[in-house]
């Protein structure tokens, strides 16, 4: 990995840069609602410096929240369809956490592997991950018990660290390479240095290998249901969640011309398993909330041999009842 | 000579007294706009406000909503009902910003042919002036360039 | 080579329907690209989306025999938004079709043995595929038993082809219906298929069992059939779930760590037994 | 052991309630809702400015119903729900303690709703300051001012329908958006939609909403949709002059009439 170094007060016009080279920029922008939001933004004076975490995940970049799959239009002879891959921009996103890069690294992993998903590949293939570590880290924070740091390089292509009046850059991969090659005057060589000092402090709540050892047979656990009592039901957790990939394919038009869309579904609506039959299989919060939960723990290591928790926290924040998400994993492996 | 923007009107009309009302209209000869669209209900109770939304959706420019005036509903009280939802409703567009002034609400009886012809007359040239209803067409165009070339989590 | 878009749906001209039984309705389905219908292949067992332009898909098996070629049929039951707008479909109008999708029946690892099917009202269908396949090459195969129940006697689906099977002396036919829903003129057995089914149970020798239903049925028939000494291994079922892509992304169709749509949808009962009952 | 856990662990002790729902310490200084069962747990109950959530909500899930005799925790935006509800005659098939901490720190036991709506209608809250001050910005505003205002809120919707999950009104068990024939409002989130999805929440809720504004506390992009229904309660309240979670026998404004309602503007 190559390291490289450019000094604070230049960060600007290396963003400048990024701007000018006419791919779209999303980075992170405080609204007025005080809340940290994922934005296209045109200058580096409307980016946000000092917050934990996004609202959001960077996700909807290559997984947006609605999707148009193909449109469709009658003529007199049959039916036109006209997929929409084209026309996807260059992108670059500025200021994920370590703990989104890793997600992405997840998501390429499920939606490429098996059955690959020519949507998401398209858009991963255009997008540029710019890393910030984290110099701070609230309650929430638990990428540490999930087997990252505040300064972990997975999934991004190129991860800043603030040291002092300087900022250490290490490229991760081609692409980020690309982008500080856009400024190279205003990067330098740097050695390789341990960024330790310069992290966030972030407490491990759990062990994952016993986690992950005892949650095989935490399925019978009595906890899963008083740990879902407060469950509401609502998509925050997983329109929020960086790994959080299920979707709904729905039509929209009229029969004679429309989309076929696919946007973001939960796992916690009650529909999300209903048949047409009437039939549930899930019929209450306690199994929707265990699926969740045993899928980010156990069910995407069986499957893809990862983790797809990342510890960046948002589930806790947003959820309206502020179920924490490693309590209730320790309370039912216990 | 230039082309006149013709407003697309749904008038939403309960059974008894409008839909009568402009029935009489057209027995009667009346000349009136002809741009107005007539979906008639068993009473003016029955007409749900996302009803109105889905013509502004689907592209009404204007809407009329009427039925018995008060005192002289069919079913004793569904247009006191409907009265009450429409002040409420009229009061929650208002506060979202929308331009309630392409919405006339109206009480027609089924006497009333006259004053349905120039209720219609004077809507459509209301908004015509007005121009073409585009509020939710633009918001829809911001959104989908957004999704589909920004990929923005906002 | 680019990955295929499994998104894209293939066009297909509905060449023929029948009404089988209220509400439920068969459709024969053509290509329009035949291109499309030289590439196309697919195996007993597999599923596909079935999409009404402007309305959305719904999940039905494919339930006709691979053996039958030049077409495909379905046979669904409108009840959501897509089956009423499939059902209002009219001949030569033009549907979408994604698939085939899911695994299959091992069809080859069943030569020499007797087969029974227990399925009930509208997951005829998905056996219907099965049974042709066996029985275009019924040498292959021992005693074929079929046991298939629905709530009445207008509930039955495929009430000709039930004849035709019930006639030929190398099939044993069960058919009954819930007690209820009887006609006078009904002379078949009254009673639930797992009812049927343990009054005449089935040989477990040298024999495979596929149950399909509702989840009742499946919950309900597996269990009996185990305790007649089917090994759980031979006992086949193909399972059901809500299902949106068809490619094990969506999430919808999932049973614990299981994917109905790309691991299943047949398992066998030693599989279900493995996974949660959320099916 | 704080008066509320010791009061709490009294009424386990003497049979009156079963199951209690309350607040417990969370991370970032937060209070999350909890659910006892047996006195021996009592002190994880706790009290505080933080503890913001309406409880209410849960009195409509199956798994709470289970329980014969339930303990609540209330703030005060939670006992008008609680009044609201019982008008609308949703809480006849629950036994239930309401139990409140008053200005002064003493904790109160209701073990009926006419006590619940007198301590109610002496407490009666008023608007938040800040709530206030934003619904003077908005009725500031022009009206094209407030519709970009709002489809600005809206872009931002994702239709996590986490303001429908908390909302103690909210209790149909089937809600409009999951009715696909006809298909009401969109699933996919786009600003129209949005738009149709909170204008059908607002009027569903006007007249009927608490004001306890969790709504907008809750959402997860920060869109005060509570504003809508705060603003609808204030018109109908100066039109109808009803006010909501007031009494346990008022009904529902729009459920109802008066020959004599006014209105400026039906020709």
């Amino acid at each position: 990995m190559e390291i490289k170094n450019i000094k604070l007060s230049q960060l600007p016009a290396f963003f400048d840069q990024l701007i000018k080279s006419g791919k779209v920029v999303i980075a992170p922008v405080m609204k007025k609602s005080g809340k940290v939001f994922f934005e296209r933004v045109q200058s580096y004076s409307q980016v946000a410096t000092d917050y934990i975490q996004t609202g959001f995940s960077a996700k909807s970049v290559v997984f947006p929240k609605v999707e148009v799959l193909f449109s469709f239009n009658k003529t007199d002879d049959g039916i036109d369809i006209k997929d929409s891959i084209t026309d996807i921009p260059e992108t670059i996103v500025w200021g994920l956490r370590p703990c989104d890069g890793s997600a992405f690294n997840y998501m390429t992993e499920f939606f490429l592997k098996e059955n690959p998903d020519v949507y998401y590949a398209a858009r991963k293939a255009k997008t540029t991950l710019i890393a910030i570590s984290c110099a701070k880290a609230d309650d929430a924070c638990f990428c540490t018990s999930v087997g990252l740091t505040p300064g972990s390089t997975e999934g991004s292509d190129l991860l800043l660290t603030t040291m002092g009046e300087d900022v250490y850059v290490e490229v991760i991969t081609e692409k980020g390479k690309a982008a500080i090659d856009l400024s190279a005057s205003l990067f330098s060589v740097n050695e390789e240095r341990s960024k330790e000092k310069y992290l966030a402090k972030i407490d491990t709540k759990f062990s994952l290998t016993e986690i992950k050892e005892r949650i095989k047979t935490a399925y019978d656990s009595a906890e899963w249901k008083n740990e879902s009592m407060g469950c509401f039901g609502c998509g925050a957790c997983a329109f929020s969640c960086p790994t959080c990939t299920c979707f709904d394919i729905q039509d929209e038009g009229t029969q004679n011309k429309g989309q076929r869309l696919r946007c973001w579904d939960a796992c916690g609506f009650g529909q999300f398993t209903k048949h047409a039959s009437g039939h549930n299989p899930k019929t209450n919060q306690t199994q929707r909330r265990r699926q969740r939960l045993m899928h980010k723990f156990q069910y995407s290591v069986e499957n893809l041999g990862i983790v797809s928790c990342v510890g960046c926290g948002r589930c806790i924040r947003v959820c309206p009842a502020h179920l924490n998400i490693f309590e209730n994993i320790l309370s039912v492996t216990q | 000579m230039s082309e006149q923007f013709e407003p697309k009107i749904v008038a939403f009309v309960c059974n008894w007294c409008t839909y009568a009302g402009a029935d009489l209209a057209g027995t009667s000869r009346t000349k009136y706009a002809t741009n107005v669209s007539i979906i008639r209900f068993p009473c003016t109770g029955r007409i749900d406000f996302m009803l109105l939304m889905k013509a502004f959706e689907n592209g009404a420019d204007g809407i009329i909503v009427s039925g018995c005036h008060p005192n002289d509903c069919h079913y004793t009280s569904g247009n006191f009902h409907a009265r009450r939802r429409w002040i409420v409703f009229r009061s929650l567009l208002d506060f979202m910003g929308f331009d309630t002034d392409r919405i006339t609400f109206s009480w027609v009886s089924a006497a009333e042919g006259a004053k349905w012809a120039g209720l219609v007359d004077e809507t459509t040239q209301r908004i015509r002036e007005k121009g073409a209803f585009t509020d939710f067409k633009k918001l829809d165009c911001s959104t989908f360039e957004k999704i589909s070339h920004d990929a923005i989590t906002e | 080579m680019e990955p295929k878009n499994q998104y894209i749906p293939y066009k297909m001209r509905i060449a023929s329907i029948t009404e089988e039984a209220p509400l439920v309705q068969t459709y024969r389905l053509e290509f329009v690209d035949e291109k499309d219908a030289e590439q196309f292949t697919f195996r007993a067992g597999q599923f596909a989306e079935y999409g009404v332009f402007g309305e959305g898909e719904s999940t039905f098996c494919i339930a006709s025999s691979p053996t039958r070629e030049g077409y495909l049929e379905c046979t669904f039951r409108s009840t959501g938004r897509v089956t009423k707008a499939l059902a209002n479909c009219e001949l030569n109008d033009i549907i979408g079709l994604r698939g085939p999708f899911g695994n299959t029946f091992p069809i080859e690892e069943w030569y020499g043995k007797n087969i029974v099917f227990v399925t009930g009202g509208i997951a005829l269908p998905p056996l219907r595929c099965v049974i042709w396949n066996l029985l275009d090459q019924r040498e292959k195969f021992g005693d074929i038993t079929i046991y298939y129940g629905a709530r009445s006697v207008n509930d039955l689906v495929y009430k000709e082809e039930l004849e035709e099977w019930s006639s030929r002396s190398d099939v044993k036919l069960y058919v009954t219906v819930d007690p209820g829903g009887e006609t006078p003129e009904w002379k078949g057995l009254v009673g639930f298929v797992p009812t049927v089914l343990e009054q005449n149970p089935p040989k477990s020798d040298n024999a495979v069992a596929i149950v399909a239903g509702p989840p009742i049925l499946i919950k309900m028939g597996m269990p009996i059939l185990s305790k007649n000494g089917f090994d759980n291994a031979n006992i086949y079922t193909t399972l059901e779930n809500r299902m949106k892509c068809g490619v094990g992304k969506c999430g919808h169709c999932t049973v614990g760590k299981t994917y109905v749509c790309k691991d299943g949808p047949v398992f066998t009962y030693e599989e279900v037994l493995k996974m949660p009952a959320e099916y | 052991m704080t008066p509320l856990q010791n009061k709490v662990a009294e009424l386990f002790e003497n049979g009156t309630i079963s199951l209690m729902i309350g607040y417990k310490n969370a991370i970032n200084k937060l209070a999350v809702p909890c659910f006892i069962d047996h006195a021996t747990q009592v002190e994880q109950l706790i009290y505080t400015p933080e503890c913001k959530g309406n409880l209410s909500v849960y009195l409509h899930k199956a798994e709470i119903k289970q329980a014969k005799k339930i303990g609540i925790l209330a703030n005060i935006a939670t006992l008008r729900s609680l009044v609201q509800l019982t008008s609308e005659n949703q809480l006849s098939d629950i036994e239930k303690t309401v139990i409140t901490i008053n200005a002064q720190n003493e904790v109160l036991v209701f073990d009926n709703m006419e006590k619940v709506e007198e301590y109610v209608q002496a407490n009666f809250p008023e608007y938040t300051e800040e709530d206030k001050k934003l619904l003077e910005q908005l009725n500031s505003m022009t009206r094209a001012e407030r519709w970009q205002y709002w489809s600005e809120q809206f872009a931002a919707c994702v239709k996590c329908y986490a303001c429908r999950a908390v909302c103690p009104m909210c209790y149909c068990s089937s809600c409009t958006v999951e009715c696909n024939q006809p298909q009401w409002i969109k699933v996919s989130s786009e600003t129209t939609g949005n738009l149709e999805w909170h204008t059908m929440r607002a009027m569903h809720l006007a007249g009927r909403c608490i004001n306890c504004g969790e709504c907008g506390r809750i959402c997860p992009v920060g869109i005060p949709v509570h504003l809508l229904t705060a603003q609808m309660n204030l018109d109908i309240e100066k039109e109808f002059g009803s006010k909501t979670g007031f009494s346990c026998n008022s009904g529902y404004a729009l459920n109802t009439f008066k020959p004599e309602d006014k209105e400026q503007f039906i020709k």
